[in-house]
């Protein structure tokens, strides 16, 4: 199973990573610690953690081609 | 009175400009029934920070999902204001100091709705849109803005 | 902040051409420590009146009250707001339906000052200035209005 | 002594007339009863006044040159 993760604004800098596909991680808390393992400096910046566009406050089991996004906090307009 | 299979937010490469605004204003009207509009511009300021100075903004978004989230936000406003039409602009790349990079208008036939529905806007645009300004100074570095300061 | 010598009300023959608003957006500006900008547009409606509906609305003004009275309201609102810039723009004689008779333009650094500083001035103008309206009908007649609804 | 009087909107459809030169009334009170004479549809229609721009709530007295000017609704913008 594979899925896709999303880094933007300071997140994408500081990984040096805009998209990454990853296989087998089992949901959202899963694949927040192998991130950060992977990326230690996650644990410096707030984010958010959106599954297929959707904001999630809790776990979630992730699919086939979820596409998992890091948001830091935004700053448009 | 909204529509599902309309763009509510159109991005720009670079700044706004005012030749946009206008065909806003010409077009994006409104019939013979809208009596207000109301329009905020958001434009780059030479913010000081620390000792140094912010010359313009690189922009970028999740454009998809700022797409999806702006479908929710134009029926969330349709359904609370009587309004005739909303549109959000947003700059994406670089904008330098003074430069327009939002714009929101909205139109109604009396000025409370269009007035209501426009600032409510700017703010769900500001906090729920996945938008990343990165501040540039004129000398070297940078700093990620964070929307707060109304 | 705010200045005497300056007329902070203009005044326009028929309707307001969008080529002076686009003016007001780019000189009217604002210096690169303002960030936002909020302008109002007031536009004729084709309102129905009894049986009639409204084509025009032919402007008039008791013009020397209105420019000191403006003085006034420009000096509350920039005591009150922290705002780089205020300009209102009113229409004399002849303006169609769908045409611009009112532009109410507002800058400042962040957003809330603009906003309420615009919205203040928008009822300030309507309640304040003397400005009559004549309503009329695509046949013949007309209608005195009367602002009252936001 | 003279003063002027101007008439603005629909009270200067209703009276046909737009600036009127008066002479020898003493204050705001007298003005009024004086216009209402010669235009009796003043009655009818709701108005206030100003002198010299300043609206007044109460009689004021009338200097040479003084400029009245009664207006009807505001309607502008």
């Amino acid at each position: 199973m594979e899925i896709s993760v999303l880094f933007f604004g300071q997140l994408e800098e500081v990984t040096g990573t805009h998209r990454l596909v990853i296989s087998d991680v089992v949901d959202t808390d899963a694949l927040d610690s192998h991130l950060k393992q992977q990326y230690p400096l996650l644990e410096t910046i707030t984010y958010i953690t959106a599954v297929n566009r959707q904001i999630i406050r809790n776990k979630v089991l992730l699919t086939e081609n979820a596409e998992v996004a890091l948001l830091p906090p935004f700053s448009g307009g | 009175m909204y529509t599902t299979d309309v763009q509510h937010i159109i991005f720009f490469q670079g700044a706004i400009p005012s030749s946009a605004i206008v065909e806003l204003l010409q077009s994006a009207s409104p019939g013979n029934r809208t009596g207000a509009n109301s329009i905020f511009l958001g434009r780059v300021r030479a913010d000081l920070i620390g000792k140094e100075t912010v010359s313009s903004i690189f922009y970028t978004a999740y454009e998809q999902m700022v797409l999806e989230k702006m479908q929710e936000i134009n029926k969330t406003i349709h359904e609370k204001y009587p309004i005739t039409y909303l549109k959000v602009y947003q700059s994406l790349g670089y904008v330098a100091v003074e430069e327009i990079c939002l714009t929101v208008f909205a139109a109604s036939a009396h000025r409370k709705a269009a007035i209501e529905a426009c600032n409510e806007t700017v703010e769900l645009v500001k906090s729920e849109l996945p938008i990343w300004g990165k501040e540039q100074f004129a000398g070297s570095g940078h700093h990620w803005k964070i929307n707060k300061e109304r």
